[in-house]
């Protein structure tokens, strides 16, 4: 029991919040990056809309509540992607015995992803 | 001449060969003929030898699931007409030991069962009180947990379970659902017993919602709803203690 | 059960071997990886979306270099691609959403499939709504 | 290797596993071995659709619940067993709700109950129309938080060990990998389930071939009124797939080619509207059975590829009360017959269903050989007579699995276990016969299947729903050359390993020995009474057959048919009156 709860517990415990992260990003990615992609990575750059103009993109973006939006997208979303990518790694390639590398791994991903945001979002622009 | 059609059977004896083999054997395609009625036929009259678990034919025992063409079905709900001109490829279920040509090693899942407290287990405080001794249950209430006590533990949702098949140790798809049947009883207490298996480290956290077990069950069980339906649970009674560690105690 | 200490009466059982690529064995599994892999895509659009944050807050022609960048047609079939999988996964997690929520109304569960409709809904609206905001407000 | 418990139960049913909970229950030092030749949950019982009889409703009483099932054996049934039966049915099944079965229930969150054949009273406890599923898996997994219950799961029992007068414990091999095992206890209990695989065309699952009555036929034990099988007038033709009388409980009606009803040509009421009890429709089995035999003869039945068929007409129903109180019936329909019964006619036929008769147990299971008892189907309490009614079967082997149960946990306390020299020679000698005679016997010239076909076509032809001394006679002899032909047959298997051509060869020799009792019990039987109907003693005989009869193995390995008196306590034999 030792052995095994001792390598577990802390797991077993983390589980739960890891997974209610993983499906709020999966809620807000699911919600909101199809239509952001859609505009930023197709339209705008083929000319089907024209882009916005900097002032308003601008006055939008560094609103307050659109940085605290953004922000809570990209932790919730990379939250979703860490946790998504772990067991697409770990089942899709049969890698389970090196599970916690792996979760240090995307875990960790998603930590620096957080942080960074954080900093752009709130200090860098 | 009567219309035929081939089987190609896994066959594996463990006393004569190391992996499995495919025996092909011609049977007559009949329209109401499952594919359990050609391997009787075989057994009757081509090759006694061959070995496969059956019982009711009529879907509810449980005992003839098998790989037909790539897909669990039970054989004897799986008509051979459906699969014409043939062949037909019988293997056993998948993600399971195989013990003998279509029979499987399924005491795991006897043994995970066990584990997950399949049983009322009965709240003292709240005695029955129906006018016969019953514990009153409205029909909405059976509603609730009906469709998860259809389960003939067929081992269909465990051989379509890509999850199961990589890692053995996760409790599968039968036994949640099947833990989530009592769980969601009216007259069941057990909830709290029950959670330490089904959120522990081979519990649902392993599920990724592939959803395969759904599509495989015969008999309408959603396990795979049952399983995000416990996350949900889980994930909120984790929560609260977090919250409110005392009031989670008691 | 399996009490037997007597080694003549083991069953030798057969264990099939997972090919490593397993989930190519099955157009439903394919999807499922596919589905899975969508996460990438996923943490792609945050790096691109705080590329654009960061451009749109220092200057306007950091915001022309993004927008020039982003014309550049690697960048544009790699967020076509990545589009395809963002639609992919909002669809599976919707038309999922609905077997994992309960819903009652006047004591009874409504019927998963009756909630995939108001879901989708939800999310035509607030994409209008982000369009709305980015394009037109 | 020998291995030693306390109680061994043969068979993982509803009567098996109802009965190891109670050992479990009396006394918990006790250890309980259910062994059984499949996995608990792919037990017959699994298969029962209807429902559970057990007198609850303001308006019904036990008498009248005695009553029904008395008239209904057509006064074979003891009486004394009845009234036990009818007392503890309900206890049973609201044990059974205790332990989670999912029993049907009216909005106020009570137990429903609904109409059933042959029961005036609306008394038929159910779980839409899959009873003997839930009651089985409720009982499967009740029975896991039993520590002393071990399990034997697919291990067939080959042979039951006797000495000193007495049961001492059974050889049982292990499907799995071949290994022989002996395993001694001081209380058995046989629970395996009836034998309706002699017949060729039978609701019964794969593995009810009488392997219980025979291993105790074969020790000695007396076989009791086997010669009344019954006939359930609702199969699928080609599958034998039962449609549930609850399916005319809830309204549904016999037509025949003509659209016509025609029960109300049998003496069972006259045609209404909604369904009346014990009338019509819901008469009892074996008289609507019969029925069905008058309209063939009449040439008023449809002809399908197997043979004759009438109709079951649920159309009126309409697509709501099928759907909620008989979805079984119409997933059955449309997943095998390709029709839907919301629309369709569903053609049905009479189909081998169950056997009243089996090992000679009084009321608390005992047989006579001390040690052994026996439970539920492969048992004669007797309870059911000349003719059971539907939905008291699964009471019954909940109330005889427990009494039985009870009774072998208390034989078990009070005895030594047997484990002489004697034991020990059966054992070897079953060891030997299983390891050399059965694994791999090539020699032979005849298929295993083809011996069972001839032995299914002898019964049929002889034993089905109208029989004549003359047929039997013939079958009597037919079957001991199949007995002969049997010992021969080709076994091509060699395999230790989950060797299913051994476990059909078991099976065939019980089924063989099984049938012998059947026929020769219903030669000896002049008389017509319930589900044994001769034509040339049409009328029912009380003054000769008032008894039960009870099949004994002859030295030269041939019946030999007795009877003994039937017990009546308050109701005194009197003419079975349906309908009106």
């Amino acid at each position: 029991m030792s052995g095994r709860s001792g390598r577990s517990g802390p797991k077993r415990s983390a589980e739960p919040f890891i997974w209610l992260g993983f499906s709020a990003g999966g809620v807000v990615a699911a919600l909101a990056i199809p239509a952001l992609l859609f505009l930023f990575g197709l339209a705008f750059p083929l000319g089907w809309i024209d882009p916005p103009d900097h002032a308003h993109l601008d006055a939008v973006v560094t609103h307050a509540v659109t940085r605290l939006a953004l922000l809570g997208l990209c932790v919730l979303s990379l939250i979703h992607f860490a946790h998504r990518f772990r067991f697409t790694l770990i089942d899709g390639l049969q890698l389970r015995r090196y599970d916690q590398l792996i979760a240090a791994g995307t875990y960790g991903t998603a930590l620096v992803g957080s942080v960074l945001a954080g900093y752009v979002l709130f200090f860098a622009i | 001449m009567e219309e035929r059609i081939t089987l190609q059977v896994a066959r594996y004896r463990p006393e004569q060969e190391s992996k499995p083999t495919f025996e092909e054997y011609e049977v007559p395609l009949r329209e109401e003929w499952a594919v359990l009625d050609g391997l009787n036929y075989v057994k009757d009259r081509l090759d006694g030898t061959l070995s496969y678990r059956w019982s009711c034919r009529m879907g509810i025992c449980g005992s003839c699931g098998m790989t037909v063409n790539g897909e669990p079905v039970l054989t004897c709900a799986a008509f051979l007409s459906d699969f014409a001109p043939g062949p037909v490829r019988v293997e056993p279920l998948r993600n399971f030991p195989v013990i003998r040509d279509l029979v499987i090693e399924m005491t795991d899942f006897v043994h995970k069962l066990g584990r997950v407290k399949p049983w009322i287990v009965a709240d003292d405080e709240a005695p029955p009180e129906g006018a016969h001794g019953e514990y009153l249950q409205t029909p909405e209430e059976l509603e609730e947990y009906h469709q998860y006590s259809m389960c003939i533990n067929c081992m269909l949702c465990y051989s379509a379970c890509p999850v199961y098949g990589l890692d053995q140790s996760f409790v599968g798809p039968a036994a949640i659902a099947l833990a989530q049947r009592y769980n969601m009883d009216s007259r069941d207490a057990g909830n709290a017993l029950r959670m330490a298996e089904l959120s522990g480290h081979d519990g649902v956290w392993g599920c990724t919602f592939v959803g395969e077990c759904t599509s495989a069950c015969p008999k309408g069980v959603d396990p795979a709803g049952a399983i995000q339906r416990y996350k949900v649970t889980a994930a909120t009674e984790a929560a609260k203690s977090l919250l409110l560690p005392r009031a989670a105690e008691k | 059960m399996s009490t037997s200490t007597d080694p003549g009466f083991q069953a030798r059982l057969y264990r099939p071997p997972v090919p490593r690529f397993w989930w190519a064995r099955r157009r439903s599994y394919l999807l499922f990886i596919l589905r899975e892999l969508s996460s990438l895509f996923v943490a792609w659009f945050v790096a691109y979306l705080l590329v654009l944050a960061y451009a749109v807050g220092q200057s306007e022609s950091a915001y022309q270099r993004f927008l020039d960048w982003s014309a550049n047609p690697f960048m544009i079939a790699l967020n076509a691609v990545a589009l395809g999988f963002a639609v992919l996964h909002a669809v599976t997690f919707f038309q999922a959403a609905p077997q994992a929520t309960v819903v009652r109304l006047r004591g009874r569960r409504v019927p998963p499939t009756l909630l995939a409709g108001p879901i989708f809904a939800a999310w035509v609206v607030v994409s209008g709504f982000l369009i709305w905001l980015v394009v037109l407000a | 290797m020998t291995v030693q418990h306390d109680v061994i139960i043969v068979g993982g049913g509803g009567a098996g596993l109802r009965a190891a909970i109670a050992v479990a229950e009396t006394d918990p030092s006790l250890s309980v071995a259910v062994v059984s030749k499949v996995y608990p949950m792919r037990s017959h019982t699994v298969s029962a659709e209807g429902g559970a009889a057990g007198a609850i409703a303001a308006d019904d009483s036990l008498d009248e619940h005695a009553y029904d099932t008395i008239s209904g054996s057509d006064w074979l049934a003891d009486q004394d067993a009845v009234e036990a039966f009818v007392r503890e049915a309900p206890e049973e099944l609201l044990r059974l709700e205790h332990w989670g079965c999912p029993w049907s229930r009216e909005p106020d969150g009570t137990v429903a109950v609904r109409p059933f054949g042959g029961m005036r009273k609306e008394r038929t406890w159910f779980a839409a129309d899959k009873t003997g599923f839930h009651m089985l898996h409720t009982l499967f997994q009740t029975s896991l938080k039993f520590p002393p219950v071990t399990r034997y799961d697919e291990w067939f029992v080959s042979k039951l060990l006797v000495d000193e007068g007495r049961v001492a414990g059974v050889v049982a091999i292990e499907l799995m990998s071949g290994r022989i095992e002996t395993l001694l206890g001081r209380s058995v209990i046989l629970a395996t389930g009836g034998a309706g695989r002699v017949f060729p065309f039978t609701t019964n699952a794969a593995i009810k071939t009488g392997d219980g009555m025979a291993l105790a036929y074969r020790a000695g034990v007396p076989l009791k009124d086997l010669e009344f099988v019954q006939y359930h007038p609702t199969g699928l033709p080609f599958t034998g797939i039962l449609i549930t009388e609850a399916a005319r409980a809830e309204g549904g009606w016999l037509l025949n080619k003509d659209g016509y009803r025609y029960l109300q040509d049998y003496d069972l009421g006259q045609p209404t509207e909604q369904p009346v009890l014990r009338s019509m429709e819901l008469g009892p089995r074996d008289r609507v059975s019969q029925a069905f035999v008058g309209e063939v003869e009449k040439g008023r039945a449809a002809d399908s590829p197997y043979g004759p068929v009438t109709y079951l007409d649920l159309r009126h129903l309409g697509a709501k009360v099928i759907d909620t109180k008989l979805p079984f019936v119409r997933e059955l329909c449309r997943k095998y017959e390709k029709i839907d019964p919301v629309t369709d006619l569903i053609p049905i036929r009479p189909v081998v269903h169950y056997s009243m008769g089996g090992v000679h147990t009084d009321i608390d299971g005992a047989t006579p050989l001390p040690g052994l008892y026996a439970a539920g189907e492969v048992a004669c309490v007797s309870i059911n007579g000349a003719n059971r009614l539907g939905s008291n079967s699964l009471p019954e082997l909940l109330v005889f699995g427990a009494r039985a149960g009870v009774a072998a946990a208390r034989h078990a306390a009070q005895t030594e276990p047997l484990a002489g020299p004697a034991v020990e020679a059966q054992a070897a000698d079953e060891h030997r016969r299983l390891a050399q005679d059965l694994l791999g016997r090539r020699d032979g010239t005849e298929r295993l299947a083809d011996i069972r076909e001839q032995l299914q076509h002898t019964m049929e032809g002889s034993a089905g729903i109208y029989r004549d001394g003359s047929s039997l006679a013939k079958a009597a002899g037919a079957l001991r050359e199949l007995q002969e032909r049997a010992g021969s047959a080709t076994i091509d298997d060699p395999s230790r390993t989950f060797n299913t051509e051994l476990t059909s060869a078991l099976e065939l020799s019980a089924m063989l020995d099984v049938a012998e009792c059947v026929v020769h019990s219903a030669l000896r039987r002049e008389e017509s009474r319930g589900a044994h109907q001769r034509t040339d003693f049409p009328a029912r005989n009380d003054d000769k057959f008032l008894a039960h009869s009870v099949a004994t193995r002859d030295p030269d390995g041939v019946p030999h048919v007795s009877y003994l008196p039937v017990t009546i306590t308050r109701w005194p034999p009197g003419e079975r009156i349906y309908g009106r």
